[in-house]
């Protein structure tokens, strides 16, 4: 609206030859451990946006606090590594100013579900076009390995709740499925392209998607490298019907890979523009706005 | 005062530092209308609001209700005259009372004297112990009975033209003033009321007259109908913030009610936000996407939304947080103002986070104060805290309009070329002002982090990037020039002389002058000062403003918070004194004559 | 733990005569508008009190921010008025702490679903035997009638959001159900018996039991005077099974009242009883903390 | 210091602040181990440590770490000596490098001089040039050969066995240490630890050694082995704290993770919350039940509770909010200390709310200023804030033991009578403390608020109430005594010729004492005042403790924060100076000798 982003998408597009995977990454080296799950998450976003061919200025990537959350920085596009927990609103914020731009979320399960809980549920109901990825390793990794709201209750691994947490687990897809999200998908990180083709899918769906990544901590939940074995394909396939989807999903085993569900709904248009027929510039609609506390 | 002096020639371009005259000498008239829910007192303010309007004058009008949420009693309270109004008045002169309904509520805010004119509706019941064991006169009125004589009568528009007409209000801006208020409600309605009002002025004595009927003029100058909220919404669109993200709070709300559809006009969003801590961080957002952008709360959202104004200093995102304060500490008084929010706005953030604080310094000068923190939000690359309160926001007046500033919105410091190396958007500059770019820009893009970082945005833990980083973020504040929007200076007629000034800020101003221009008529020099730049704090130059006077603080807080602040900048003198109070009741000038006048004579001799 | 409330529940039911209704009411006036429906919580609550039989000072009502979260102070019992959203962690806290006492959350749409959205989430999951009570008019009362997050997205009467919220409404009891939540009913502010018996039922089912109540607001949502005509018994009766009740609940229309899902699961205990084999003393205890650190 | 004068001789009771002597005359040492992930050089300088103590000498191990999360490059940092150590050196005597991966990431925190030795294995790859092109003696010792030839052996333990010797450490002190660290990992480990360790006392050459071989005196004192964040949970739990609700926070997560198996067995409960916001109200829940109860966070989750931290304040339910500082502001650096949380801990309160803010002094202090701060919020019915910082938390020593204090946890003010009014639980007394009943108690029920209030709790928005209740919530806490605790003073040989007293608080406080030693042997009488209590500031105390003499105020942060409060104050002289510093670097003994000497020097012969 301000600033020098007034080229349009085509001739950008037109301006770049084809971009590769590697060419949306940036120099910056990963802090991540060694066999870190984020790393599959990373990859397939470069090959998602290079197969998308989406121009690396026109994608934003923004975060809160966390080891996936690091994911900006490594990235060639535009970044925000914001405070822990509100990814979201960041995102939101930003695509309300700049339709134009694909902006994607990105985060960890401690940053997303835990003390981002709430934007989390708001954001799948107001059901902007925006990307959430949540990178879900059912810890918290930076921290140094405390339970998460999708740990097991009786995982007792974290001294902070030597007896496991006791809580229920919290259930992404269903709630983002209660809350009123239009794209529910989940992802392994160690299966790029399939994750990759969800990437792509959640992008290209116009209105809110959420994908939980699994996407496995080496260092705290080491046992979490049998999930290569036991993730599987989905077996609801994509529910269109909210109350049945909201049924299988309550059923199902939280390992089942693709899209579970989506709805084509209407996308949330912050504001409405100004009045076509209205041939006013912007300084006159000042001025009458002025004028109506002038006498 | 945003460039309106009270001398009524309208002046252009942005407020100066400058010497004002003093009011004019017919002191402003207040009266105020009382009555239980439903009874249409706020109404009857605001028909008196635009009676003043229409006969020339200049008025403010505020706004009292008790604790139920909806349709308990309420008063509206007027203060008009010749000369703009900024602040509440030290008694009340004429009050007409609609009926007794909890009315001991409103004792302190309308307070009574040997000079007091109580009109009250023997319909009604009999006025309260506070006020029949009180000095003031009470005259009978049938308010309810006049009304029911007229088809759609009502006791309010009776009592309207009665006050209207011992406050020396034409009956023609009466009439004018209850078209204009009702124009909405239809016709008859209007037809209704215009008689009664008719019959309330023929009602009132004009022997009891408080002031002479003022004869409208011929021409009225421009005259803005606001309030703080609006004029504060108004500074936002001329300073170019086209998305708001916020999250509703008494007494905020109304500005984002007024943005909403007006920033839809402009091709802009309003967002109401699920919280607090989304609202600051949706706008972090908007403005690291190069659209500008707001958001208003009060203590209590302004807690919530800390660290999220920590980030946007951190990742030198320009962002503007209006807080409109109300009565603390906690949930507090959030119908009543208080000055009380300085410390948070000031120290509030964790780490060392340097930003901007300004103050509104009266309802009009919300829409400068918040254009001008817009702007140096993003010449800065910062966050910027606007303190108005619930005394400015939902007060309504009469006056001058607040001047459009020239100064277009800063462009952004752009990047003077990609380069091939990574962008740097942090790099330490001269003036501190590191390049930025806007999602959009091949070639520039960047991470925008809190996280300490070196000049590309890459994370570091580095003692020598904290340093620069530290120094930088300090050093854009401190080297910019503010010019002389700091502060408005008031002198009287021999600078020379001065002996004390008063020191403020922010809505506490209006009653300072109004003292200052008491003392002087009384033949004490004084001088004003009212901050509207708090920090960074322009310490040579306020130092400069104080020279070697005695200095009185004034402030609406009980901890003193501007004046422990300005110590903490050693830009006070140890002699300085301290005039603090909390809320909810406004500061009145009397008061702050009776302080000065201590300290002035206190010191009869020399310091 | 500390402090002087040592004595029994029995002691103090035995010393005390049976209290009625009014004897649970505070000396404080009510300063919501006339005819809200708060008022018709306030009398259920009182009469789910006394037929309860709940000595007074072992109940304790805390709330966040709202016209509804006024009603700790026109109890008698032990209150606490919070900040807006917080209700919950109050609630968690003080039933930590004091496991024997009879928590109650109370609050409104906007103070439970919109600020206070996270911790409902989480206090579903948790499942500590507390009782929140949300009382839902779909708008903002106190702050003069902005769209809540239960409210329409087309419901245009908030100069907020002049065109509507544009957002799927947040569904309280397919939220709380995909949360987890193990008791989760709805009432009638206009229905005291009804909701009455809805709220014994809640303080008596050991875990977190959600009631939400439909309470409508005279002054913002006039409209809503019409609930009284439209509510109806709950065709669902209570399922058992989650899934199934997902399912139900999603095609509910919101104006179903009675239990909607009830589930017998262990409470939350927070903490864990010292070891009962152990004979130390607490300040034995402690000692021995001490020398863990003492060489 | 807590009550641990640096003479050895076990104090009882309280700290005070009264004089102390200098440390002894052997300066310490400091030794450095650094390697790559996973080569052990922490684990090294925890078996250094445990020697140290088995030595009967005082140690302070620091660690660092490289930007990866986990398993990345390492730094064990230790300084010990024959007199308790209290921060870090300003240079490294000794490095024992196992190998040279990013290295240079810590060069600023390990400074190498000429009088350095360097301990590098030619199996690991050259020195990098911050090393190489020093002034410090390299020495060649091949760690990963020598472990090589031993069953099990590790490169790490070699280097233990060598810097342990270079470092005048007993071979048994050595062997004892490694067998107490690696006892969880079975004897085999221990035994392949120990042969190599004796394998690297014997590498290392006897004429280089940097002391003479300490001997284990026969009987060792008491000593503690706790860190910082371990002895503020310890503190909890002595002041009667039972419950704890926290979300997890470098580096505050392992007081939390301390707490928690035992406060169950004090039969107490710890909470992961879902967030700060959630954790600040849980434990005001808990503390309204009559549950001592506290959290602990750092900078982003101390913004996030201020709404909550007011909410106390105002509804006057005390509770304790343990602050670990780290680099700000927002995320800034998280693994690295700074103090810059003060002003927020200070100021971050929206509307007047006056509360409690205490700085711990060192690591055994943190235990007694949060036992201290716990009893001072219940007996004064508020909230607490307790800095500590990274550097204190996370830092581990061999130390005296902090006493435990007399006093019990305060019993609350309870009603005299139940009466039949309703009960006052805001009632205005002359201390300031109202009586305060907890659920359960029949008769005194009353609802705990955060909007104003009358006496008995009910909203008000009367000014008198107001008032009443600023009033009163302010008084509470400037009437009451604090006693000798509010700081630690340290004065020279000769009070009497004191001409510069180093002010500062919290952890700086070990960096002020070395500096004050130094500049006492080299005949510079200095005064030392450490705060403790930092609000409500004892101006008058602190003023007396000033007396007349020039003044340096020491502190870790860029914005000088505690010299700008103590300002606001009017605490401080005009000529007081600001030595402040941003972190991530320790504020060094030497740099405050500088500045202190420069103090001195610049006004020889009167102020
Ligand atoms: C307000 C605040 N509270 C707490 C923290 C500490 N913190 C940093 S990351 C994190 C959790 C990260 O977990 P998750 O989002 O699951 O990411 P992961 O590291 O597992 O990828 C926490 C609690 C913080 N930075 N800010
Ligand atoms: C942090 C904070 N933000 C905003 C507010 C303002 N506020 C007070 S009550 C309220 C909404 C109340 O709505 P609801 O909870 O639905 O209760 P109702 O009044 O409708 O019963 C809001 C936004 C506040 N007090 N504190
Ligand atoms: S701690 Fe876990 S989540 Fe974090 S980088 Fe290491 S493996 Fe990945
Ligand atoms: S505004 Fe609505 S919710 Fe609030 S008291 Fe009035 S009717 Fe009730
Ligand atoms: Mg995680
Ligand atoms: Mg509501």
């Amino acid at each position: 609206m301000t600033a020098a982003h007034g080229r349009s998408t085509e001739q950008l597009k037109a301006s770049i030859p084809s971009l590769r995977a590697k060419d949306y990454k940036s120099d910056v080296k990963p802090v991540w451990c060694p066999g870190c799950g984020h790393f599959g998450v990373l990859a397939a976003l470069t090959k998602t946006l290079a197969y998308l061919e989406l121009p690396p200025e026109q994608v934003a990537v923004v975060s809160g606090i966390g080891c996936s959350s690091r994911l900006p920085a490594y990235l060639a596009v535009h970044g925000f590594h914001g405070v822990h927990g509100r990814a979201l609103p960041l995102a939101t914020g930003l695509k309300a100013a700049r339709p134009e731009l694909t902006v994607i979320a990105a985060g960890g399960d401690g940053d997303g579900f835990s003390i981002g809980g709430n934007h989390f549920l708001h954001a799948c109901r107001r059901n902007q076009d925006l990307t959430y990825i949540v990178m879900d390793n059912e810890v918290y990794g930076m921290t140094k390995g405390q339970a998460s709201p999708t740990t097991q209750p009786d995982w007792c691994r974290s001294k902070l709740t030597p007896h496991g947490t006791g809580m229920r687990r919290f259930q992404p897809a269903a709630i983002a499925l209660a809350a009123g999200a239009s794209f529910i998908a989940r992802g392994f990180a160690g299966d790029p392209n399939g994750l990759t083709r969800l990437l792509a899918a959640a992008i290209e769906h116009p209105g809110f998607a959420f994908v939980q990544v699994l996407s496995p901590c080496r260092t705290f939940r080491p046992e979490q490298q049998e999930w290569k074995q036991l993730v599987h394909a989905c077996e609801l396939g994509p529910a269109h019907d909210a109350a049945r989807a909201a049924e299988l999903i309550q059923r199902d085993d939280g390992l089942g890979l693709g899209l579970l569900f989506e709805q084509k709904i209407p996308v949330y248009a912050a504001g409405v523009a100004a009045d076509a027929a209205d041939t006013l510039t912007a300084a006159e609609r000042l001025a009458a706005i002025e004028a109506e506390h002038c006498r | 005062m945003s460039g309106s002096p009270m001398s009524g020639t309208p002046r252009s371009g942005a407020p100066t530092s400058g010497t004002r005259p003093d009011p004019g000498d017919s002191p402003p008239l207040t009266v105020a209308v009382t009555g239980a829910g439903g009874s249409g007192a706020v109404t009857a303010g605001l028909i008196l609001l635009e009676a003043v309007a229409a006969a020339g004058l200049f008025g403010l009008l505020r706004r009292s209700a008790g604790p139920q949420i909806r349709g308990g009693e309420s008063a509206a309270l007027l203060r008009f005259g010749p000369a703009p109004v900024h602040c509440a008045g030290d008694r009340c002169d004429l009050l007409a009372a609609l009926d007794w309904a909890n009315h001991e509520r409103f004792a302190e805010e309308i307070p009574l004297d040997a000079d007091s004119l109580v009109l009250t509706d023997p319909a009604a019941g009999t006025p309260p112990a506070v006020v029949a064991a009180g000095d003031a006169a009470l005259r009978e009125i049938g308010f309810a009975d006049s009304a029911r004589e007229r088809a759609g009568g009502r006791p309010n528009m009776v009592a309207v033209g009665a006050a209207g007409a011992l406050a020396g209000l034409p009956l023609d801006a009466l009439l004018d003033g209850a078209a204009r208020t009702l124009a909405g409600k239809g016709e008859a309605v209007v037809a209704a009321a215009r008689a009664c009002i008719r019959a309330g002025f023929d009602l009132a004595d004009p022997a009891e007259r408080l002031r002479k009927p003022a004869s409208a003029p011929a021409e009225i100058p421009q005259r803005w109908h606001i309030n703080g909220n609006e004029a504060a919404g108004l500074g936002a669109l001329r300073a170019g913030v086209r998305f708001v993200a916020a999250y509703p709070i008494t007494p905020a709300s109304e500005m984002l009610e007024w943005l909403a559809p007006r920033l839809e006009r402009l091709g802009g969003t309003l967002l109401q936000a699920e919280d607090e801590l989304a609202s600051v961080n949706m706008i972090i957002g908007s403005a690291f996407g190069g659209v500008p952008a707001l958001t208003a709360t009060s203590g209590p959202g302004l807690s919530l939304m800390l660290e999220g104004i920590g980030l946007a200093v951190a990742s030198e995102t320009p962002i503007v947080v209006v807080d409109v304060m109300r009565g603390g500490p906690s949930t507090g008084i959030p119908t009543k103002s208080e000055q009380s929010d300085l410390n948070a706005a000031l120290y509030g953030l964790h780490g060392d986070a340097p930003h901007l604080v300004l103050a509104a310094l009266d309802i009009g000068d919300c829409a400068h104060t918040v254009a001008w923190a817009t702007r140096l939000a993003w010449q800065l690359q910062t966050a910027a805290i606007v303190l108005s309160d619930q005394s400015l926001g939902q007060s309504r007046m009469v006056g001058e309009p607040a001047p459009v500033a020239e100064e277009p919105l800063a462009a952004l410091q752009h990047p003077t070329a990609a380069g091939d190396a990574p962008f740097r958007r942090y790099a330490v500059t001269a003036d501190g002002i590191s390049p930025m770019s806007v999602p959009g820009e091949p070639g520039l893009a960047y991470t925008a982090d809190g996280l300490e970082h070196d000049p590309t945005g890459a994370p570091s833990s580095r003692a020598a990037d904290h340093a620069d980083q530290l120094d930088k973020r300090r050093h854009k504040l401190l080297a910019h020039d503010y010019g002389p929007h700091w502060a408005e200076i008031t002198e009287p007629a021999d600078p020379d002389a001065v002996a004390l000034t008063l020191l403020t800020f922010g809505a506490c101003r209006g009653a300072v002058l109004e003292a200052a221009a008491r003392l002087r008529a009384g033949g004490h020099a004084v001088r004003t000062v009212a901050l509207r730049l708090l920090a960074p704090l322009r310490r040579r130059a306020l130092m400069h403003a104080l020279g070697d006077t005695r200095v009185l603080v004034v402030e609406q807080s009980h901890g003193a918070q501007l004046f422990h602040y300005l110590h903490a900048e050693q830009a006070l003198p140890a002699h300085a004194r301290s005039l603090a109070r909390a809320g909810p009741l406004p500061l009145r000038p009397g008061e702050i004559v009776d302080a000065a006048a201590a300290l002035i004579d206190a010191h009869r001799g020399g310091p």
